[in-house]
């Protein structure tokens, strides 16, 4: 039976021995897991600087007056920047990010289909990066990450920084796009032959959906952008009314695009979800296959709802189609949110650092959808666009939902990438700090918001500082929150805790092999199982309880698959 | 299902009913209702409320209860049972979200398709908003002319349908009180309706970004009775005698201008003579006093003129940059930039220098 | 690739080999294609002179000289159904699309 | 091996390990090496490509579009009878590059590269006719800043154009590594990739001649 015994001990040890050397993730790499731990860095060192203009948006909300920004144009530059960063170069970067190290994996492909456009996709974004921040120097761009017309044109923003912008989001749209096509061809193509559609991880579904996601609407804001540039430095009049453009073109293209775009920036944290949340509760997940399609179903329902952002904009009766549709999202979303409660229900939970963050997003998540479905409402939202509503929800499905995926991945993963644990005790303060800031933060806007407080002010209306003040301080603790996670990684990633190759006796296939895994990813080629997960099976249990006999195996089981024999034990933690 | 089951079930259902019922109905989330379009959008977010707070609970109640009843006991490395799915429960929370929202969305089409319907006796105004200020205008008698206002007064309970355009980029119009937006569209006129139904003053606050400005956009709203409504509209009227006629240096004119809130400098700047009650820039009570000397080697003239043209080089130390629109080199003519200097130039702290201060109280 | 994704039990089709691989000789239906792109562009022009159901008329010459480029020169035809299945997304969503905001846009 | 035959899903361990490479199926694919798998890869990934390609283009045809509902007049100053030939041109090199695509896999060297070398001919003569275009309409006052039209016409004809020459630059190392002796009939992919590319930009020009000139 087993002829290539891959012995777990050992092989973390050699494996860290030629750990790569840090150079190396500075320089042009055709590795799917340098690149993606490329991306992971750069994503995060945005999170780093997005989230510190986050804490100059709230010093300057302390107070109702125009308070740390004498100039109010230079508020509106930093919410823009923030807004911006935190969606194009965070949160979308951070899921390719993962997406590259662990798509190849859990397929058993050795690299990406097309490694040199992957290299090159990575390769846009911190020029794209630079270019944005670029704008401080000459004159940032202050119209909001939606970039409307004709505020963001060239007669009423003379600044350059709005063109760099939307050079810098066309690099980013194009290495998106680049992303999406490899990661397809690679799911199509480079999966094990054994490997069927439903014996794909849940993750690489997410991943999957996402792509195609970012194949047909990013182009689109590549488009838009194009005209934007036109406009801007060529002379034209697309956008202008003055001189017969439409301005209204721009945000019923942009937003096409950026509806699809919030499902690609939280499809995969949903994937993820569906990784960890089996794993922490020891329990199969539940409902795969209505999961996987719901994916699905999210992706080609996110095409027809974007007017919803244009509620109070577009033509009266043009409103209703897409209160209708941008409602039904609640089902399939709703589909796998009652999944994993199902999942965690008469589990077995372990509360690790990264179930902890997977829960967050649980509770969290529920709550920006369902003022998400509000928002849906066209008389409700004639109330609540353009307010701290509107904020308020944003953060909870963006924060509240993908960054609380991202942290459970990061905390899950981790050893994988590293072969090192984080530290479980920093993770959990992080956690509580930034669970209890978070609600501290976004919570209260809600209220602000319905009240009458409309968003994107430097200055607003002394009835609201109370329920500022308590924003702010709830965004002091999150903000201060995170800075266990970026030590705990510093310090970890060097001399935190050796991590098996299995450390949290996961099934998937990532995780057969070492920590971190060969360059070459894994010795022979991997074999799918029937089942892409199975906690709870009587093989599994058998498993988990350390009995490697193939005779109590076969019998718990039925068929034992030789390979079963050949994973290394995972360490108990 | 036994009968035990089933008895906690019914319980935990009224409990959350009436959870959900408590929290639709002592809210007070949205400020005070004073449109005819109000009470059915409250009643509908209320409504959205209730089944919010119940499918919240739902969840987090199932979240919380596995994490205090299915935490990992302390030695227990064993799996949880082996369940990879219910089809029946799967198809269940299908369904009932699917009724919930498609539910909701007749509810919501029902109480939209009531506001966008034409009622008898409407009165239709006008609303101009440009950098950062908006003006409206009122239907009037076309033998006389009357001016703009920068404040909104509106009779009660007549129903009102506002037609809303923008001089410059797009703007939101929205009065908390009415629950009522609709964004302003440089090119076309678009409409909002609505009915005053409770006396009082509250604002119409500018909704969507437009630049810097945008936090600072924001003008009264009256509603009054017919009697004082018609009153002030008759206030507006721009006597015969007084109208004068565009011309070069004409600092009437430019008066005009300002009272008729053409260019929204009534926004921000302060001059009763004007009937401008601005706050947010520098006051222009005898401006003429202070302008000459303001920069060395420019007189008054001059520096007016350059504060106008190019209001980022010409900041008030105090003041906020980026404020004031930096387009009036394009937007406005000689003829007016000329007339308005000309009329800054008479304020002076010295009233005979000016004739009768003629302050008009809005 | 499979062609069915309701087969779970059976493993993806290991690189099969294209059709169009194989020799098949195309190079007559090359020829007619051409002649026919050649005879609807002819017939786009004539169309212009009856402007009463020129829209019509044009759009379907023009869908009907795309397929016919897509389907022949593109080997659409004879390709797995995946590529068509994936062309096909685009173009139906880009059409919708474009027409929807033409709606959106006019009010 | 024996997982292919598992029926039961729910009951058997999900577990995915590794095996000795002999028993693993032989087609393994691998992401670095081409040649195992990789031309289905490159083939996918330029249809899919074409599709990005496809919603771009959807952008700037519906901003012409609307421009039109603006003013119409504007577009009868465009020069149809020179486009129709313009089109003719560009469907002829469509045709010479699918007879080039054949001819190989025929291991008819000399037509293939004939035809190549005239699919770039067709190609240039295509982009220069277009020069001659614009020129004309910028003497008649269609300039890309002159109105909505005049900047949607030329923001898609003009990304229409820079994909031809793309397409040009690309059929031109096709043909030289052809030149050298490169491909043969059983290494057609880069001639076929070349192909599809530039079938794709044909069909975006049958659609903007109709779209933008004729309706
Ligand atoms: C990750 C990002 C993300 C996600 C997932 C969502 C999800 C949703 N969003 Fe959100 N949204 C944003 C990011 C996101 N949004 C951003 C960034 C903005 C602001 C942009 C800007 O202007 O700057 C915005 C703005 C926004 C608006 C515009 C508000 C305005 O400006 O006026 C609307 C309006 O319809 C809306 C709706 C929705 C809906 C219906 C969903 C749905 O997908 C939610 C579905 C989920 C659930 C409903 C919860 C789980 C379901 C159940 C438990 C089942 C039962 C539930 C019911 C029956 C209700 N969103
Ligand atoms: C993924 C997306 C994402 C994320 C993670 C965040 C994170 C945060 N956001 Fe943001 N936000 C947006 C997306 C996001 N935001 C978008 C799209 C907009 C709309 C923009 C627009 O209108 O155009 C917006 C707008 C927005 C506003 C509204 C501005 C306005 O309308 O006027 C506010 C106001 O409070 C805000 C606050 C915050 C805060 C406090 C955090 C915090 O969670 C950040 C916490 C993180 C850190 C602080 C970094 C790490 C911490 C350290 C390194 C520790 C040391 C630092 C200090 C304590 C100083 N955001
Ligand atoms: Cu006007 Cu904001
Ligand atoms: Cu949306």
């Amino acid at each position: 039976m087993a002829t290539t015994t891959v012995p777990a001990v050992p092989l973390t040890s050699a494996a860290l021995h030629q750990r790569r050397q840090w150079i190396k993730y500075f320089t042009w790499s055709l590795d799917h897991k340098v690149i993606g731990i490329q991306y992971l860095v750069t994503a995060f060192t945005f999170f780093l600087i997005g989230g510190i203009l986050a804490m100059l948006i709230r010093v300057n909300l302390l107070t109702p007056d125009s308070g740390l920004f004498i100039d109010t144009a230079t508020y509106n530059a930093v919410f823009s920047m923030h807004g911006t960063i935190m969606i194009f170069l965070f949160v979308i970067p951070v899921f390719v990010g993962f997406g590259n190290y662990f798509v190849p994996l859990m397929i058993g492909a050795k690299d990406m289909a097309f490694p040199w456009l992957n290299a090159f996709a990575f390769w846009l974004i911190p020029p794209a990066g630079l270019l944005l921040l670029a704008g401080w120097i000459v004159g940032p761009p202050g119209a909001g990450w939606t970039a409307y017309f004709p505020l963001s044109g060239p007669v009423y923003s003379h600044a350059d920084g709005q063109t760099l912008w939307a050079l810098a989001l066309h690099l980013l749209g194009i290495s998106s796009i680049m992303g999406a096509m490899n990661f397809l061809v690679t799911v199509k193509n480079l999966r094990v032959p054994s490997m069927t559609w439903f014996r794909l991880p849940l993750f690489v579904w997410a991943m999957m959906a996402t792509a195609i996601i970012v194949l047909l609407a990013t182009p689109f804001l590549s488009g838009a952008l194009t005209l934007m540039l036109f406009d801007r430095l060529a002379g034209t009049n697309i956008f202008n009314p003055a001189t017969g453009g439409d301005p209204l073109l721009w945000p019923n293209v942009f937003w096409f695009y950026s509806h699809p775009a919030v499902y690609i920036m939280v499809l995969p944290g949903m994937g993820m979800l569906s990784e960890v949340l089996p794993v922490f509760s020891r329990k199969p997940v539940f409902g795969y296959r209505a999961i996987a399609f719901s994916s699905m179903g999210i992706a080609v329902l996110g095409f027809v709802v974007w007017g919803h952002h244009m509620f109070t904009t577009l033509a009266p009766w043009t409103r209703i189609p897409f209160m209708v549709t941008s409602m039904i999202i609640a089902v399939p979303t709703g589909i796998k949110i009652f999944g994993w409660v199902g999942t965690v229900w008469r589990g077995k939970i372990r509360f690790t650092a990264s179930m902890m963050f997977a829960l967050g997003f649980l509770s969290l998540f529920v709550i920006g959808g369902i003022t998400g479905v509000i928002l849906a409402s066209v008389p409700v939202d004639l109330q609540a666009h353009g307010t701290y509503f509107v904020v308020a929800h944003l953060h909870f499905v963006l924060f509240g939902g993908s960054v609380f995926a991202i942290m459970a991945g990061a905390y899950y993963w981790f050893p994988k990438i590293t072969g090192r644990f984080l530290n479980e005790r920093l993770g959990k303060v992080h956690f509580w700090l930034t669970y209890v800031g978070f609600l501290l933060s976004f919570l209260p806007m809600h209220i602000s918001g319905l009240y009458g407080m409309p968003r994107r002010v430097a200055v607003y209306d002394p009835k609201f500082q109370a329920i500022n003040i308590l924003t702010s301080f709830g965004a002091f603790i999150l903000g201060i929150g995170q800075l266990p996670f970026f030590i705990n990684a510093a310090v970890s990633a060097v001399s935190g805790e050796v991590a098996p190759p299995n450390p949290w006796n996961a099934l998937g296939l990532e995780w057969t092999t070492s920590s971190p895994p060969p360059e070459h990813n894994c010795d022979g080629d991997p074999v799918a199982a029937p089942d892409p997960y199975g906690y709870g099976t009587p093989m599994a249990v058998a498993y988990l309880a350390g009995e490697r006999n193939m005779d109590v195996l076969l019998a718990s089981g039925g068929h034992a698959a030789p390979h079963f024999a050949e994973q290394p034990a995972g360490g108990d933690r | 299902m036994n009968g035990r089951t089933l008895l906690r079930l019914i319980l935990v259902s009224i409990g959350l009913l009436l959870a959900g019922l408590f929290v639709g109905a002592t809210n007070q989330f949205m400020p005070t209702a004073a449109s005819a379009e109000a009470q059915p959008i409250d009643a509908l977010f209320n409504f959205m409320l209730v089944i919010a707070t119940i499918i919240f609970l739902i969840v987090e109640g199932a979240l919380l209860y596995s994490i205090i009843r299915f935490r990992k006991k302390p030695g227990d490395e064993t799996d949880g049972p082996p369940i990879h799915g219910n089809t029946a429960l799967e198809l269940v929370w299908t369904a009932i979200p699917a009724v919930i929202v498609l539910g909701l969305s007749l509810y919501s089409f029902q109480v939209f398709a009531d506001m966008q319907n034409d009622k008898d006796g409407t009165l239709v105004l006008h609303v101009k908003g440009q950098q950062f200020v908006w003006s409206f205008d009122y239907p009037h008698d076309p033998n006389v002319k009357l001016l703009s206002s920068s404040e909104l007064h509106l009779p009660i309970n007549v129903p009102i349908r506002m037609e809303i355009e923008s001089a410059d980029v797009m703007h939101g119009f929205w009065v908390p009180e009415f629950r009522i937006k609709q964004d302003a569209v440089p090119g076309r006129i678009t409409e909002a309706r609505f009915t005053p139904t409770l006396l009082g003053e509250y604002n119409v606050v500018c909704s969507e970004l437009c630049g810097s400005g945008h936090g600072l956009m924001h003008n009264k709203v009256v509603v009054q009775s017919q009697a004082d409504y018609d009153k002030f509209v008759t206030s507006l009227i721009e006597p015969e005698a007084q109208q004068p006629a565009p011309g070069e240096h004409n600092a009437a004119w430019g008066k005009h201008l300002i009272l008729s809130n053409e260019y929204g400098c009534g926004g921000c700047h302060y001059l009763p003579d004007a009937g401008i009650a601005g706050q947010v820039g520098p006051t222009w009570v005898a401006l003429a006093d202070r302008a000459a000397g303001r920069v060395a080697d420019e007189d008054a003239k001059t520096y007016l003129v350059n504060s106008i043209l190019y209001p980022n080089k010409y900041v008030v130390s105090g003041y906020p940059a980026n404020v004031m629109p930096q387009n009036f080199g394009q937007r406005m003519s000689d003829t007016d930039l000329n007339s308005i200097v000309d009329y800054l130039l008479q304020q002076t702290a010295n009233p005979t220098a000016n004739g009768t201060p003629a302050a008009k109280s809005p | 690739m499979q062609t069915s994704s309701t087969e779970h039990q059976t493993a993806p089709t290991p690189v099969v080999h294209d059709v169009h691989t194989e020799h098949a000789d195309h190079d007559f239906t090359y020829l007619i294609v051409f002649v026919a792109l050649a005879a609807l562009t002819g017939l786009e022009l004539l169309a212009t002179y009856v402007p009463a159901i020129k829209i019509p008329l044009l759009i379907g010459f023009a869908a009907a000289k795309a397929m016919l480029v897509v389907a022949f020169y593109m080997h659409l035809r004879w390709e797995k159904r995946i590529l068509p299945m994936i062309f096909a997304a685009p173009v139906i969503i880009g059409i919708l699309v474009a027409l929807a905001l033409q709606q959106l846009v006019m009010r | 091996m024996a997982q292919e035959a598992l029926h039961d899903t729910n009951l058997v361990a999900p577990v995915a390990g590794t095996i000795p490479h002999e028993a693993a199926h032989s087609a393994h694919a691998s992401g670095v090496d081409h040649a195992a798998i990789g031309v289905d890869n490159r083939k996918t990934g330029i249809w899919l490509f074409l599709v990005s390609e496809v919603m771009f283009f959807t952008v700037l045809i519906a901003a012409n579009m609307l421009a039109r509902w603006r003013n119409p007049e504007p577009h009868e100053i465009l020069n149809i009878p020179l486009t129709a030939v313009n089109t003719f041109v560009l469907l002829t090199s469509s045709f010479t590059v699918v007879r080039a695509f054949s001819a190989l896999q025929k291991n008819n060297r000399t037509s293939f590269l004939r035809n190549l070398f005239l699919s770039m001919i067709l190609g240039i003569t295509f982009v220069s006719i277009q020069a001659i275009e614009y020129h004309n309409l910028s003497t008649e006052g269609l300039t890309l800043s002159a109105n909505l039209f005049g900047s949607t016409f030329f923001a898609l004809t003009g990304f229409h154009g820079t994909h031809v020459i793309i397409g040009i630059i690309w059929l031109t190392r096709t043909f030289i590594k052809g030149f050298n002796g490169g491909f043969s009939p059983t290494d057609t992919w880069g001639v076929e990739l070349a192909g599809l590319y530039w079938h794709f930009v044909d069909i975006v020009w049958i659609l903007l001649f109709v779209i933008v000139y004729l309706i």
